[in-house]
């Protein structure tokens, strides 16, 4: 945890900063979560140090901790994304079978992803963009079919383009009803009726939120703003 | 962290009429206190999934005795006379899986797939009612996950944060049904410190296990 | 080893022991073996010490040993029918995903099993008699599905009734060629053309074995008898 | 007992043409000594199956970087940009694999199992031209299992009889793939006398295990 970071008013925050804060209170103690790479694994900073949460890495570890001290690295003991990585007391070294069973078969608590798009139906697309982008799907097919929550965290718009959209133009990563999207400006809840806006992120309106959604954003009633920072 | 509870605490989480997996080949890796535990408080109507039904008096040959068992799902039953009596009296349903299809159904339903397509089977009165699956010219049965509302496992060393170890012919089925209860209890031979197991050695990682047998007093 | 029975003249040899002689020529170093309980389980006892050989018991041991001395059992420690054993050096403890893994995946050499019946397609029955005994097949499918080859180690006939029949009257094990049959009277292979007469037992003549064997036997040219003892 | 072979004699071994299943992720638990070997006899036309191409000049990247490999089946290839533009030059063929999807093919080829039956991959590119069962009213996709001629694996320790110990996530597809290899070489950081692995510490059992290569000298 860093305390300069804990302490940082939420003006000055990044847009990664809020979506990351507001992830990491979906997280409770004893869960068993995986962290996608890029901004989802920047959640792990904002949990407190004893959250008891024991975080997995697809690549083989159960109990994940920080980056080692200079010189204390392992070579064999690497996140998803290759990054050295140290185990907490009470890791569990797993093979790739072990690894995706337990995402497959429901012991993941949550995973959170980064999103390309999600759509009204609440599925998401994260894994290419049709002759651009085909870096393969590595784990995200098992994570979103898997785990019990999968929260996708992302920033709100590309470039003026919206990511949240009536249907996925992009080609689909599950066809599972995710359980959160949180962005900087947004917690959004896919339900069997729609997109159900939640939240609004600090010093945001609904009317910014619906001015960068593509997709019908259920409204219903008075929308609180994220309590973060 | 896990708190170690005694039998009789576990044994009251376990309704009638629930679907057990019990670890043990012919009685050896099967957690006997739970057993115990579970004749005394008299639990009734248990389907069991497991190996076999050991012999009378020992491990699920204890539940057998005391008519805890409507229903078996086993590879083998030929060491428990008793079990074979109450088999032909209709007072136990039994359905015989072949051991290796025994342990991939459950590890199906653990592991999250959809079935299991084996040859084992084939031709045989196995293949009675099965969807047949032909792939590549073979002819393979599509099996279905057995899951369990509880996993009852037989551990050699486990830590608080439910990590656990296994020993020799112990393992057996052990391991794989830890995966597949909704509910997983271990009973352990040991239960050592968070920290004290060391990673590589954790054959069934903690997240998997619910609740820990306290030691023998 | 036991030398009392190496050294035993063959005219003493029980049915058994006949058998289980002969079966164990079968077995080569390096091979990994699975012996059924009962008679097959004393192919063992005929093998060099230093075979090379590495037994599976099915309930989760490579590497399986004899017997303990008296007072160091291991109530962990079994063989498939509960007696205790021993692990020799380079021994692996197995779950039963890995055994039957192991069994069904081709990488076991050898099983050798116990018969009720061998019929002219070399199908074998070999776990229940219905109405009369339903054990459970317990390991014997997938063994016999499973291994590369598959040596069925049993009397000729059971109470003047052929075993060695037209086509299995009783449940099959499994719809699978198996590789030998070896009884106290003959070696038998089945074959794609039927049941090939490999040998003759100790001082049996083929006379002898057809009448004791209600399927076609092919005998082609001269039958050697069994080197054993 | 397995002797201990040098890389250049292990390379001999792997033809042109060969499937090769080579453990790693992200380079990590990779037998890189075994790929440099190969890389220096100029191998061609592997159909290597892993996890990922890891990075240009580590692994299976060198590999790629040698033009070794005409067709790769992996989960995720996009660190490494050099097979990114050999896909789209046509000089690698791709087949994109779900990460838990490739594991369990792997597994069913070394396992004895006709198909995998899963979830994932419905309803996504992955399900084009593939059978779909449904079970239960669920929909899964019957996937075929993926065998290799060769499995190149490393291991942290081995003993002569070919045991093998792994070390935290340097495990990774590594004892999968030893089951899925009709010829299976490991590249072990040590190998011991048989006798010093405990058999409880054993995960990949010596009878898989065909060549072990020596000590770098």
């Amino acid at each position: 945890m860093d305390a300069k970071v804990m302490g940082r008013p939420r003006a000055g925050m990044s847009a990664k900063e809020v979506i990351a804060r507001r992830v990491a209170q979906e997280i409770k103690p004893g869960m068993l979560v995986n962290l996608g790479i890029g901004l989802p694994s920047m959640v792990a900073n904002y949990l407190p140090h004893d959250s008891g949460v024991y975080f997995q890495a697809e690549n083989g570890v159960i109990g994940l901790g920080a980056r080692p001290p200079e010189g204390m690295e392992d070579p064999h003991l690497t996140d998803a994304g290759g990054g050295f990585v140290t185990a907490l007391p009470g890791a569990a070294s797993i093979d790739s079978a072990m690894s995706f069973g337990l995402i497959r078969g429901g012991h993941l608590d949550m995973t959170v992803l980064g999103g390309l798009q999600v759509d009204e139906r609440g599925y998401l697309a994260n894994w290419m963009v049709p002759g651009k982008m085909v870096p393969g799907m590595g784990g995200a097919m098992d994570l979103v079919a898997g785990a019990k929550r999968v929260v996708v965290a992302m920033v709100h718009s590309a470039k003026g383009e919206a990511k949240i959209v009536p249907e996925c133009s992009l080609p689909l990563t599950a066809m599972r009803r995710i359980s959160l999207i949180v962005t900087e400006l947004a917690v959004i809840e896919p339900t069997h009726e729609g997109l159900l806006l939640r939240e609004r992120g600090p010093d945001v309106s609904i009317d910014q939120i619906l001015a960068q959604t593509s997709a019908r954003l259920i409204v219903d009633g008075d929308v609180p703003e994220m309590r973060i920072g | 962290m896990r708190k170690a509870i005694r039998p009789e605490e576990a044994a009251e989480l376990v309704p009638d009429g629930a679907v057990v997996l019990i670890g043990g080949f012919m009685g050896v890796g099967t957690p006997e206190r739970m057993i115990d535990a579970l004749v005394a408080r008299g639990v009734k109507n248990l389907t069991v999934v497991a190996n076999d039904a050991a012999l009378p008096g020992r491990g699920i040959g204890k539940l057998v005795s005391a008519g805890a068992i409507s229903r078996a799902i086993m590879s083998h039953i030929g060491l428990n006379p008793e079990i074979q009596q109450k088999m032909i009296a209709g007072e136990v349903e039994i359905e015989l899986v072949p051991q290796g299809t025994l342990v991939e159904r459950i590890r199906a339903a653990g592991v999250g797939l959809g079935a299991v397509v084996t040859a084992t089977g084939i031709g045989t009165p196995v293949e009675e009612g099965k969807q047949v699956l032909e792939i590549d010219g073979k002819r393979y049965l599509v099996e279905k996950p057995i899951h369990g509302d509880f996993a009852l496992i037989a551990a050699q060393q486990a830590d608080y944060a439910g990590n656990l170890m296994y020993s020799l012919t112990a393992h057996n089925f052990n391991p794989i049904m830890a995966l597949a209860g909704r509910t997983v209890i271990v009973e352990p031979e040991m239960i050592v410190p968070i920290g004290v197991i060391p990673p590589d050695a954790v054959k069934t990682p903690g997240v998997l296990v619910d609740h820990l047998l306290a030691r023998a007093a």
